[in-house]
């Protein structure tokens, strides 16, 4: 029984939204997204298991003073402001328990919970994201080592392609005559990006398409059941 | 498996740190090849004759400044400096801060222009498409009043300026729809008036097939390297020539550090065979 | 007869004669009877104004839209409802305002039971059913199924040997999507089975999460896999953990947790965006075994270049099957395999087909 | 007062901003404090997100504001609650009822989306004349893209071993898998050297006011 009708949910909602995309007829035409409006509310009540998760490990952290439990400290007030200030004073249009406070924005310009993703969250986020420069760098020196023809082949398109992107790739091969133009830097790039990279990221993307094809049919049916975890 | 001895890859992060720094402080200006799309757009410019009026439309918003402000910036640069008036225009919302702020901008540099008579902002309108078609038919029933809400008929640029006939030619900063598709369905194709535009390096291969033989469009300035290209050619390098001379050096780094780690890869494999025959 | 023919053709020359217009309403087809489409040309008349009026419960006729083209289609998808009748009215008006011509027509909404346009899609999905369903029950019924090595797999073992010899953890990430991308279930299916081994060798396993779904989900399977290994006791339900949701703070708190836990071995499998390269690069200054597999084509690219295993787009899906060996699973890999036969087949056809100019086929396909 | 409070906000970014860089160098007390003050704030922010962005406008509006309607939302509150009863280990299991409801959606779905745009559509998309329009040049591109795209599904064929002729069919398959991952890597760089660009347009604009707009 804790294990049948999950199987048995699963299975009718599947086979359902795939008959209903053929019927336009309603209510078949708009079950699929009515669906996937449950499926968000219902994540919404599901991030409150993981808040509640990350709140249990932070405190057993210091209570049982584990190793670096100062930190802990941190990312629990961190939490707890954002949280605090979000739900007290709201964001943006979207007022809090104690309204917009006018008061507090009068001083700092904006809510107290804009003001931290604002200068705090947004930098650390942009700064985070733009850590890729450097180890696309650090990876590129590492790995695009010509062993074979396969490591040839990804480290010349990789190296041909990043000089077609700069102005320097222009200028190396600016002297090549009308007839020669397909040997430009920038055009050589565009020519790689143009036809063999889409033809190998199509041949991936099918690939993946069927496997997902598959997964999805196996899980229809009850084959594959391992999101149900044990007994 | 042996890790093979590497240079620390701090050396690598702390080079490329300097290499996108550096050209943002010190302006290297980095010799730029200019490409055929961005000269007809300049060549666009320098042959509108002196006095005629050219409509600028900006349809993008901040997430989109670090390619297509560059752009504005220089082709206002290049219509003040050759006498020619500007009608800005926004079909985005946020687009006419972009516009208020390149005049900002440009304001030191060109003291003697004067809002109403060499250029005027006249708002943004919804609508995309039936606005940009409706202005074909008469601007001044569509833009009745300037972004400051003073009627249009009062500023001298406004006199002769009633449909795409009396502009000597659209350009369209886009960052999406509506934007220069748009333009160059209604004004281009409809109106047959000279259409150009620039556009984000990611939408590129969306607008590039207007710039041919029947010239739908004029040109294109497509993201940051033509930003960068049309900086030299107005002769006034900024944050496109820079952004561009970082990115030119950082893939340099790269490209060079790349090289490094295959030159020591051969070394050793050529040791090894040379021990090996021993 | 002729009689009949000859009046419809003086009728119709008058009618272009007479500078008439033309206006239609129509069902949508293919829809839930929720749309009516309006077609008109009043391209002779040249009128200033063409306003389009839908009568009301009460009998008056409401302006729904100016049209600003003198021909072309209107869809109203305005409060129409399947079953009911509706009235139209277009209206064309001059320069000085005056009506100049007016048409009327009714129509009655409906809801269709089949979306004929969606046919070639239909015959795709029964295909591709049929053929996994058909190798699952023939798996079943005992037929040994073959299935090529998958290199980026056999780094398993290994890893867990190296990590229970150095004593140092294994990190286990299962992408960064929640549970409704197929590739955080693949990647939940194959930490069953590296957590069973992980249980028998005694090694300690760190699971961070950035979805609370992803975590009822990842504890069950890693709970039910220390009882299949018989060793349930040195479950730790607390080797499972959120951290957060966000993309950049949930790939600074596994950066941390790699820079100081020093993991033997990391696996990455399931959904990835950018962090695959910070997580990688990360590892690997770490001296960690690293496998990585996704079908995220953008970042396939940084997982091959900085990982030491990776399995490759549908290679992440197979990977279960690989494992276990259990003939369903494989079965419905041999279903798959037909699929693919069936696309390099029909893709051939098609080029064939339209090298010699015809586009039966393309067109079919292209339908949906 | 603003000034202050906008002028500290600068500061603020430009701490965090290099607390993140310093990780470049080695782990440090100030990367731990900026990782630990990410990762509270980005849970909350998700909390409150999720609050005002799902609770409200999906469930809480509709209910409270136009019941007769929207009676059916009921279920999803009532299986989000489900999924809470994780929390006790008695009742653990009822969350799968809400679960399935999820992957049973999920699996539905996708099946179809993937098959339509991953599958049929890339195939329609292949099927092109080579030899029409266009440079020898582009003839190539165009041969290249069908030959490229068949020998990679062949890649991922799994139930035969790859010898023989099929296995040099795959192989080539591999090589234009790994044209195409060294293109993307490339081209790749120019976006995220963007990013960097972008900070330190930060720093040095915003915070040091050494370079202009």
């Amino acid at each position: 029984m804790k294990r049948k009708i999950p199987l048995i949910i699963t299975f009718t909602v599947g086979v359902l939204l795939i008959i209903a995309e053929f019927i336009p007829h309603k209510p078949f035409g708009t079950l699929s997204g009515e669906l996937e409006e449950w499926f968000l509310v219902i994540s919404g009540f599901a991030i409150i298991l993981g808040q509640l998760s990350l709140l249990k490990v932070n405190t057993f952290k210091i209570k049982y003073k584990q190793k670096d439990w100062q930190y802990s400290i941190i990312t629990l007030a961190s939490f707890f402001f954002m949280v605090g200030f979000g739900l007290l004073w709201g964001t943006g249009k979207s007022s809090g328990i104690f309204g917009h406070g006018e008061v507090i924005s009068a001083v700092i310009g904006i809510k107290p919970f804009d003001y931290l993703f604002q200068n705090v969250y947004q930098h650390l986020q942009a700064t985070m994201f733009s850590l890729l420069a450097f180890f696309i760098a650090s990876a590129a020196y590492r790995a695009f080592i010509g062993r074979n023809l396969e490591s040839n082949l990804l480290l010349i398109a990789a190296v041909l392609v990043m000089l077609g992107n700069t102005t320097v790739g222009g200028l190396l091969t600016s002297w090549l005559p009308e007839s020669l133009n397909f040997l430009h830097l920038p055009k050589v790039s565009e020519f790689i990006m143009t036809y063999p990279t889409t033809a190998g990221q199509r041949a991936i993307m099918i690939g993946a398409g069927l496997g997902i094809i598959g997964s999805s049919l196996r899980i229809i049916l009850g084959i594959e059941r391992s999101y149900l975890g044990g007994e | 498996m042996a890790k093979r001895k590497q240079i620390d890859r701090r050396w690598i992060f702390l080079l490329i740190f300097l290499g996108v720094a550096l050209p943002l402080i010190i302006k290297v200006g980095l010799p730029v090849e200019i490409t055929k799309n961005v000269q007809m757009v300049y060549e666009l410019v320098e042959n509108t004759p002196k006095g005629s009026t050219v409509l600028i439309s900006f349809d993008y918003d901040p997430a989109s400044m670090p390619e297509l402000h560059p752009m504005g910036l220089s082709l206002l640069r290049h219509c003040f400096q050759r006498d020619i008036k500007v009608v800005f225009t926004a079909m985005w919302p946020m687009g006419v801060q972009m516009a208020e702020d390149i005049v900002t901008t440009l304001k030191p540099d060109f003291p003697k222009k004067k809002y109403g008579v060499d250029y005027i902002n006249l708002g943004f309108k919804a609508g995309g498409m039936v606005t940009i078609q409706s202005i074909g038919k008469d601007l001044k029933k569509i833009f009745p009043e300037d972004m400051y809400g003073s009627p249009i008929t009062e500023f001298p640029i406004m006199q002769d300026v009633n449909n795409y006939n009396n502009i000597a030619f659209v350009f369209s900063l886009s960052a999406g729809a509506p934007g220069i598709k748009e333009w160059v369905q209604i004004v281009s194709d409809k109106y047959n008036r000279p259409t150009s535009g620039g556009c984000t390096g990611v939408s590129a291969p969306a607008i590039l097939p207007y710039v041919n033989e029947q010239k739908q469009l004029t040109g294109l300035l497509a993201g940051l390297k033509a930003a960068a290209e049309y900086e030299n050619l107005v002769g006034k390098i900024g944050s496109a020539t820079s952004g561009m001379d970082a990115q030119s050096i950082a893939h340099l780094i790269i490209i060079s550090f790349i090289t490094i780690g295959n030159i020591n890869y051969w070394r050793k494999k050529n040791k090894q065979k040379k021990d090996r025959k021993k | 007869m002729r009689r009949i023919l000859i009046c419809l053709f003086l009728f119709y020359s008058i009618l272009l004669f007479s500078q008439e217009f033309i206006f239609t309403a129509k069902d949508k087809p293919n829809d839930d009877g929720s749309a009516i489409l309006i077609e008109w040309d009043a391209s002779d008349y040249e009128p200033d104004k063409i306003i389009l009026e839908r009568q009301d419960t009460k009998g008056n006729f409401l302006e729904i839209k100016k049209l600003s083209d003198f021909l072309g289609v209107f869809e109203d998808g305005n409060d129409i409802n399947a079953g009911k009748t509706y009235f139209y009215r277009l209206s064309l008006y001059d320069v000085v305002g005056n009506l100049i011509s007016q048409k009327s027509a009714q129509i009655t909404a409906e809801a269709q039971w089949f979306n004929t346009e969606k046919i070639s899609l239909l015959i795709m999905t029964i295909i591709l059913t049929a053929a996994i369903i058909y190798f699952i029950y023939s798996a079943r019924s005992g037929k040994e199924l073959y299935i090529r090595k998958i290199s980026g797999l056999e780094s398993m073992e290994e890893s867990v040997g190296r990590a229970t010899e150095m004593g140092r953890p294994i990190l286990f990430i299962p992408g960064t999507l929640d549970l409704d991308d197929m590739q955080t279930i693949a990647g939940l299916t194959i930490l069953g089975k590296l957590a069973q081994k992980v249980a028998e060798y005694n090694t300690k396993l760190l699971v961070p999460v950035c979805r609370s779904m992803v975590l009822s989900t990842a504890k069950e399977v890693v709970e039910e896999a220390y009882l299949k290994a018989g060793n349930p006791d040195a479950y730790d339900p607390d080797s499972v953990f959120y951290l957060t949701d966000d993309q950049f703070g949930y790939v600074a708190g596994v950066d941390g947790i790699i820079v100081r836990e020093k993991p033997a071995a990391n696996f990455f499998l399931g959904a990835f965006y950018a962090e695959s390269l910070i997580l990688a690069e990360t590892g690997f200054a770490s001296g960690s075994i690293q496998t990585a597999g996704t079908a995220m084509p953008s970042q396939l690219p940084f997982f091959v270049v900085a990982c030491d295993y990776t399995l490759i787009g549908e290679e992440l899906f197979a990977a279960s099957a690989y494992l276990s060996k259990d003939p369903h699973q494989l079965g419905s890999l041999k279903g798959q395999d037909l699929g693919k036969a069936i696309f390099v087949i029909v893709l051939l056809i098609g080029v064939i087909l339209e090298i010699f100019n015809v586009h039966i086929l393309k067109d079919f396909l292209s339908l949906h | 007062m603003i000034q202050f409070f906008e002028a500290f906000g600068i500061w603020l970014g430009a701490f965090f901003t290099f607390a993140i860089f310093s990780f470049l160098y080695k782990d440090n007390p100030v990367y731990k404090i900026a990782e630990q003050v990410f990762v509270g704030l980005s849970a909350g922010y998700w909390f409150v997100y999720t609050i005002f962005s799902i609770i409200i406008p999906n469930l809480y509006n509709p209910i409270t504001q136009n019941f007769s309607e929207n009676w059916i939302k009921i279920i999803p509150a009532i299986l989000g609650v489900m999924m809470l009863m994780r929390l006790i280990p008695k009742t653990s299991w009822i969350s799968r009822f809400p679960i399935s409801l999820v992957i049973g959606t999920t699996s539905g779905v996708l099946f179809l989306r993937y098959l339509k745009s991953d599958v049929i559509n890339q195939m329609t998309a292949t099927m092109i004349n080579p030899f029409i329009g266009g440079s020898w040049v582009e003839i190539i591109g165009k041969l290249m893209l069908v030959i490229g795209t068949l020998t990679g599904v062949v890649y991922f064929y799994f139930s035969k071993k790859h010898e023989g002729a099929f296995g040099s069919t795959a192989r080539i398959g591999i090589y234009f898998l790994m044209i195409s991952f060294g293109a993307a890597f490339g081209y790749t760089a120019m976006a995220r050297i963007s990013l960097l660009i972008g900070r330190l347009q930060f720093l040095l604009g915003d915070w040091l006011k050494i370079i202009g707009p």
